[in-house]
């Protein structure tokens, strides 16, 4: 249910519109805290990305991805918890399972990786949102931003013939 | 096995006798050497006080040069292993001096790759050579020769390559390997002196009278070195140095003392070429020699 | 946007922008911000104010809530770890469902880490809208209540864990606390004196310690380890691993005659708790305070287990209590508890790692805690400090900051050593009047009666030279140096090198994390500093909770502490326990997943998905079904499902849909 | 004896000189130097000088750039690393010994026919010219530089190395000496780019 109401102008200029737009899927005790560390440290970087919270990586939906990247999204960034730290116990690894599956989707839908990249961000490294999202917004800008239609049939589709790997896997 | 060899201007002057033993060992072992075509000098310490990123584009002419012929570089003069090491951290922690080096190699026409892995020959005899293959080699066992391994700083600060920073033991083994008995040696690590001798010589000889009367009174026969700096420090000034203890003891490179137990012929690893004999210590220990 | 699936519409959404002070104001056009979020879509009110989480703040969003009866709100200021209850608060005392509000962090996330004004703007414009879709479809959720199991586990029996066990106890609560350790008592045990006050360690611990053993409300549960953990706030299952003393506890009364008896007449084994300045024989009692007062039997040392033809004098001497048993195994136990307090404690630095202080090369190189038992009147040498050959040292070397306050093995500041080696100069210089002289690089002595006893230091002509040591060895360059061991250090308030020679060097070993302390997070599930301490929920407001309900942290597990410190942390978190027991019932927030029956083909994939096996599936409808009291609410199923038939409450896939959308979406 | 002022004027800090010295390779952490003096401690030389390294970091820090420049210290350094391994903070003591040496021998900061710094010049225009260093004539060079009597110091153990074959007077040179010099001369070229 794409919103058909006009919105106003966030002030963006079309300069700003070159500016790479990454969405951000963090799971809440690992990344969303780092992200919070990194404030409370008064830790400067790039203000590109915009955080969507959940509560645990394993609750991104590649649907979620796809559907940021129809929306003009130049790049998705997932954090998650590391290996064998998930406050879920295996919803990190779950998300990584999906997300091999996705970058063959992204792939196949000629979306270069540099565009899709999952980090795992503990609550204590503050320090290493700075450096991923720098890095991240350094290799888009060198990308340039990303050119598909706004509408991406796709997207359903993708993500049942992904759901029905899933299950086999 | 074979590597590029880079010689470095010492092993053509005052060090000849690195180079020879450490040619004539390396024909023993079977391991291949190419000297590396048309090298320069690596800037050493020296240029680093002169101009940093200019001493840097000259280690990374020979890095370019090396990396091209595909083997590892072999820097047996302590400062030119440690200027060819810290060239290729430095170009990567600073970018504006990887830019100036990447820049100026691109003027001479060279490639900007300078990844290529530089050893140091204690790192290829101990590592890739091996303990065993010493061994096998040995002809003339030094009969528990008592050696003070001397390691100097430059091949063990500030990067711990291949051996442990405070305590390296590698020479102590390959030493061993040859029948020579190692005695505790707590400078090590320090420092020779450098150039100090040349320029600031009440300072130079301060550091030569310490470093020997270590030795000494750890009752060592001999000082093996690894560097053409120490082992010219150690060596010439004795007498000046001099103090309660009238020092007369052979300085050599490590590489002579594995000629020696291989039963190379003096001559070919520049035995004669120390300013104290050796003959009298190889008859007391009954050490054959050719 | 309004939502079939959302009964009441249309949404009117009330967005509330917080200065925080100068925190967010300093950095975000808030008024810019405030007018653009009036103009966004179902938008019925955009106000900015100074405090929004103050009275006035939440008082002006229930106005607004009542006069323009608003039914969403969305909070744009700092993070919802922060102050989303405060904000639910304000909306359920409104009377609207507490769930109608999104927040917006444009504190940590924008005005904190971003410097261009027009940037951040941008961006907190971009999260707000964002907020306003997605508060649209926000359905109304209640919390979900659970009762609370009013029994504590407490793990670690140092003085933390010991306070903690005993301020629960004594409400009446019964506690299991379990130690790794043969005793409890922990590192104060080893100490003789405590600074500043210098009164005795064991006079005030050893009580606490019989007191623990003796209480009827605690469980002790020594030489025993958490093999597993299972549940949430309230209903805990627990698996205590019970290592074999090859004693039953029981029956030993520690009467030590077995330890007479044993055919080793005197000991040869190092004895762990003197830090192995002393021996032991195979079967000894940890040190002559330990609780419980029970035996133990080294299988290492010990000849039965070894080669099975002992003469068993000790079973002879234990005689008809027969309380050996060379056959006992490791038990696993479960037990029930509604909350957990971690007081694990530290290791202390290893000294070997600081190669140029000589320890364990040099004999008379040692570590503090070793010192501490050195001047321990129950130590190796019943107090006598003397070196390894027994004679007594006339000039001492105390180095601070081994293995703190350097990049090259730990950075912090280890926060005790300053003092611990004032004490133990204090008591070197008492007992034996020696020279002893401290290396310091900056004297840290904030605490009641710290600075003091610093002082007192002084005047007792104890030497204090200001230079991180760079070398402790016995290589003499100077006559009065023969057959000492020499410090080389920088005085750096003289500015000159100095070469000191002493007989004893003492190494004040900084503080560290547990080397198991990554296994005991996770096994807890809650979260470590980069260092390994244990993560506080919040550094000032929280600092003994976690980020799991339910689980609290005492003591030097958090951070370096000393006594007094970790006794107020155990305090604290007992309190924070019998708040939640006493609470009789905690809720827990509704984020769990539910299926949308009409829709479930009943695959399956959800039930092997699950880490909490909270789906089951039902034979007769053929669907799945989500138990929600043990559903944790992480929501993989959710993006598991193949069919879409699985909804996350606060986070259905339209909501986050929405969100994405509501980011990117600008003309 | 006489009475010397010893205050130090606010005015007298040459801030350019901290803001210089921090910005150096090996300077990015000198405001993390906690006075500590494990540098000084480490230096097998800090016996010889008037300021420890520790000193020398802080006057280099807090702008004092003739006291900096002007000491002994970084003449003495030989390069051993012993301080920037040791050092706690991580601070690279040994490069900032390289550039305050390379600042005072541009503004000409050490006593007349000094050694130290002429055998940096000395070998730097050796290497421009041959591209390797033939050590007897470097030694030369720099002793008629500077203190000619030396030399007879030398004489006896000149002859030995003659008599062992290690001084060699044939001069090492490599073959495309034009490379050498189009290296340096980018490097500082590039250099006076980034200036502007």
């Amino acid at each position: 249910m794409p919103n058909t109401q006009s919105i106003p102008g966030n002030g963006h200029a079309s300069s700003e519109a070159q500016e790479p737009r990454i969405v951000g899927f963090f799971c809440t005790w690992c990344t969303y805290l780092a992200a919070d560390l990194a404030g409370t440290s008064r830790i400067k970087y790039a203000p590109n990305v915009r955080v969507v919270r959940v509560m645990c990586s394993g609750r991104i939906d590649p649907q979620f991805v796809l559907a940021a990247f129809a929306n003009g999204a130049d790049g998705v960034l997932i954090g998650g918890c590391h290996p064998g730290d998930c406050h879920y116990q295996e919803g990190n690894y779950n998300c990584l399972r999906r997300a091999r599956l996705l970058k063959r989707v992204l792939q196949q839908l000629g979306i270069e990786e540099e565009r899709f990249r999952v980090e795992w961000i503990s609550a204590a490294e503050g320090d290493r949102v700075r450096v991923v999202i720098n890095d991240m917004v350094e290799k888009l800008r060198a990308l340039g931003p990303l050119s598909m239609k706004k509408e991406m049939p796709l997207v359903n589709i993708v993500s049942q013939e992904h759901a029905q790997e899933e299950v086999c896997v | 096995m074979k590597y590029t060899y880079y010689p470095g201007c010492s092993l053509r002057g005052t060090g000849r006798a690195y180079e020879e033993s450490l040619l004539a060992v390396f024909r023993e072992l079977g391991v291949e050497l190419e000297e590396l075509d048309d090298w320069n000098c690596c800037g050493a310490t020296t240029y680093m006080s002169y101009d940093e990123v200019q001493s840097y584009a000259l280690a990374a002419r020979n890095l370019a040069l090396a990396t091209k012929s595909g083997n590892d570089l072999m820097a047996p003069c302590a400062a030119c292993y440690l200027a060819l090491h810290k060239t290729q951290h430095y170009v990567r922690e600073y970018p504006w001096i990887g830019h100036m080096v990447e820049h100026a190699l691109n003027v001479i026409g060279y490639p900007t790759d300078i990844s290529v892995r530089v050893r140091h020959p204690l790192d290829v005899l101990f590592n890739d050579v091996g303990l065993d293959a010493i061994r096998a080699k040995v002809a003339h066992p030094l009969n528990g020769l008592k050696v003070a391994p001397y390691y100097g700083c430059q091949i063990v600060r500030p990067y711990s390559i291949f051996d442990d920073q405070r305590n390296p033991t590698s020479m102590d083994r390959l030493l061993e390997a040859c029948g020579a008995k190692i005695v505790q040696y707590p400078l090590k690590t320090q420092c020779c002196g450098g150039s100090q001798k040349g320029t600031l010589p009440e300072v130079g000889l301060d550091r030569v009278g310490r470093l020997l009367a270590g030795a000494v009174c750890g009752g060592a026969e001999m000082i093996a070195t690894v560097c053409p700096l120490c082992q010219f420090n150690l060596e010439a000034f004795q007498e000046e140095a001099s103090n309660a203890h009238q020092f007369h003891i052979p300085i050599l490179y490590f590489t002579q003392l594995l000629a020696l137990a291989f039963g190379i012929p003096l001559k070919e690893a520049g035995l004669q070429r120390s300013f104290v004999s050796i003959k009298p210590i190889l008859a007391e220990k009954e050490i054959a020699y050719a | 946007m309004p939502d079939a699936r959302n009964p009441d519409t249309p949404p009117r959404i009330g967005v509330y922008v917080c200065h925080c002070g100068t925190n967010i104001a300093g950095t975000v056009d808030v008024h810019a911000l405030a007018e653009y979020a009036a103009k966004l879509p179902n938008a019925a009110v955009a106000r900015e104010y100074k405090y929004m989480c103050s009275d006035p703040g939440q008082e002006l969003i229930r106005q607004d809530i009542r006069d323009l009866n608003l039914n969403r709100v969305v909070v744009a200021s700092c993070s919802p770890l922060m102050h989303e209850p405060t904000f639910r608060g304000a909306l359920a005392k409104a009377g609207i469902n507490a769930f109608f509000l999104q927040m917006v962090n444009i504190r940590e996330h924008v005005s904190w880490v971003h410097t261009n004004k027009a940037d951040a703007t941008i961006k907190a414009k971009d999260l707000v809208r964002a907020a306003v879709r997605r508060v649209g479809l926000h359905k109304p959720l209640e919390k979900r209540r659970v009762e609370i199991n009013p029994n504590v586990l407490v793990v670690g029996g140092g003085i933390a864990g010991i306070h903690a066990a005993l301020t629960v106890a004594n409400s009446g609560k019964h506690v299991h606390l379990v130690e790794r350790q043969p005793t409890i008592g922990g590192h104060m045990a080893y100490f003789d004196k405590t600074f500043p006050t210098l009164d005795c360690a064991a006079c005030i611990l050893t009580p606490k310690m019989t007191a623990v053993g003796s209480h009827p409300n605690i469980t002790l549960w020594t030489y025993a380890e958490i093999a597993s953990v299972e549940g949430y706030v309230g209903n805990y299952k627990v698996k205590v691993r019970h290592k074999p003393r090859y004693i039953i506890e029981d029956l030993c009364i520690g009467c030590q005659e077995c330890v007479e008896a044993c055919v080793y007449k005197d000991g040869r084994w190092a004895d762990e708790f003197n830090l192995g300045l002393s021996k032991r024989k195979p079967i000894y009692l940890p040190f002559p305070q330990a609780v419980p007062q029970k035996v133990l039997i080294d299988p290492e040392a010990c000849i039965e287990f070894k080669s099975h033809k002992c003469k068993k004098t000790c079973v002879e001497a234990c005689g008809e209590r027969n309380a050996i048993d060379f056959h006992q195994r490791e038990t696993i136990e479960e037990i029930n508890v509604g909350s957990i307090i971690l007081a694990t404690g530290f290791k202390t630095f290893d000294a070997h790692r600081n190669a140029y202080y000589g320890y364990g090369v040099l004999p008379n190189v040692y570590t503090s805690l070793e010192v501490e038992r050195l001047v321990n009147a129950s130590g190796p040498t019943s107090g006598e400090i003397v070196l390894r050959d027994g004679t007594k040292p006339k000039m001492v070397g105390i180095i601070h900051c081994v293995g703190s306050r350097d990049h090259n093995t730990n950075r912090w500041c280890s926060k005790v050593c300053c003092m611990y080696s004032l004490k133990l100069a204090h008591l070197i210089r008492e007992r034996i009047g020696a020279e002893v002289y401290n290396f310091y690089i900056d004297m840290r002595t904030p605490g009641k009666g710290y600075e003091e006893f610093y002082d007192r230091l002084l005047d007792e002509g104890v030497h204090f030279v200001r230079g991180r040591v760079a070398e402790v060895t016995d290589w003499p360059i100077h006559p009065s140096e023969e057959g000492k061991l020499i410090i080389r250090a920088e005085d750096t308030l003289a500015g000159f090198v100095r070469r000191i020679p002493v007989d004893m060097v003492v190494l004040s070993v900084g503080l560290e994390p547990q080397s198991d302390a990554r296994d005991v997070r996770r096994m807890f599930n809650i979260s470590c500093s980069e260092e390994g301490w244990f993560l506080e929920r919040h550094p000032k407001l929280a600092p003994v909770s976690t980020f799991t309900d339910g689980v609290f942290i005492a003591g030097a597990c958090q951070g370096p502490k000393d006594i007094p410190d970790s006794v107020a942390q155990a305090g604290a978190a007992a309190a924070e326990v019998l708040a939640l027991a006493d609470a009789k019932y905690v809720e827990l927030e509704p984020y769990t997943a539910h299926v949308l029956e009409e829709a479930c083909s009943g695959c399956k994939t959800c039930l092997t998905i699950c880490p909490y096996t909270a789906i089951s599936f039902i034979e007769e409808t053929k669907k799945a079904r989500v138990n929600e009291v043990l559903c944790k609410g992480c929501g993989t199923c959710v993006a598991t499902c193949p069919s879409g038939s699985m909804e996350q409450n606060l986070f259905e896939d339209q909501e986050i849909f929405e969100e994405v959308e509501g980011l990117l979406a600008y003309a | 004896m006489e009475l010397k002022r010893v205050v130090m004027f606010e005015a007298e800090r040459d801030p350019a000189f901290a803001n210089w010295i921090s910005h150096t390779v090996g300077g990015e952490r000198i405001h993390h130097c906690l006075q500590c003096g494990l540098c000084s401690g480490s230096c097998p030389l800090s016996l010889w000088m008037d300021y420890t390294p520790r000193r020398l970091l802080l006057l280099s820090r807090e702008g004092f750039k003739e006291k900096a420049l002007s000491s002994y210290t970084i003449w003495l350094c030989t390069s051993c690393y012993a301080c920037t391994v040791e050092c706690p903070k991580n601070i690279k003591v040994t490069d900032l010994m390289y550039a305050l040496k390379a600042r005072a021998i541009q503004e000409r900061f050490y006593p007349k026919r000094f050694a130290v710094p002429e055998l940096a010049r000395e070998f730097s225009k050796m290497i421009r010219g041959a591209g390797r260093i033939t050590e007897s004539r470097l030694v030369l060079q720099v002793f008629f530089k500077t203190a000619i009597w030396r030399l007879i110091g030398f004489s006896n153990l000149g002859v030995k190395l003659l008599r062992t074959g290690r001084l060699r007077f044939v001069r090492e040179k490599v073959s495309r000496q034009k490379e050498i010099v189009a290296l340096l001369n980018d490097v500082a070229a590039t250099r006076k780019e980034l200036a502007r």
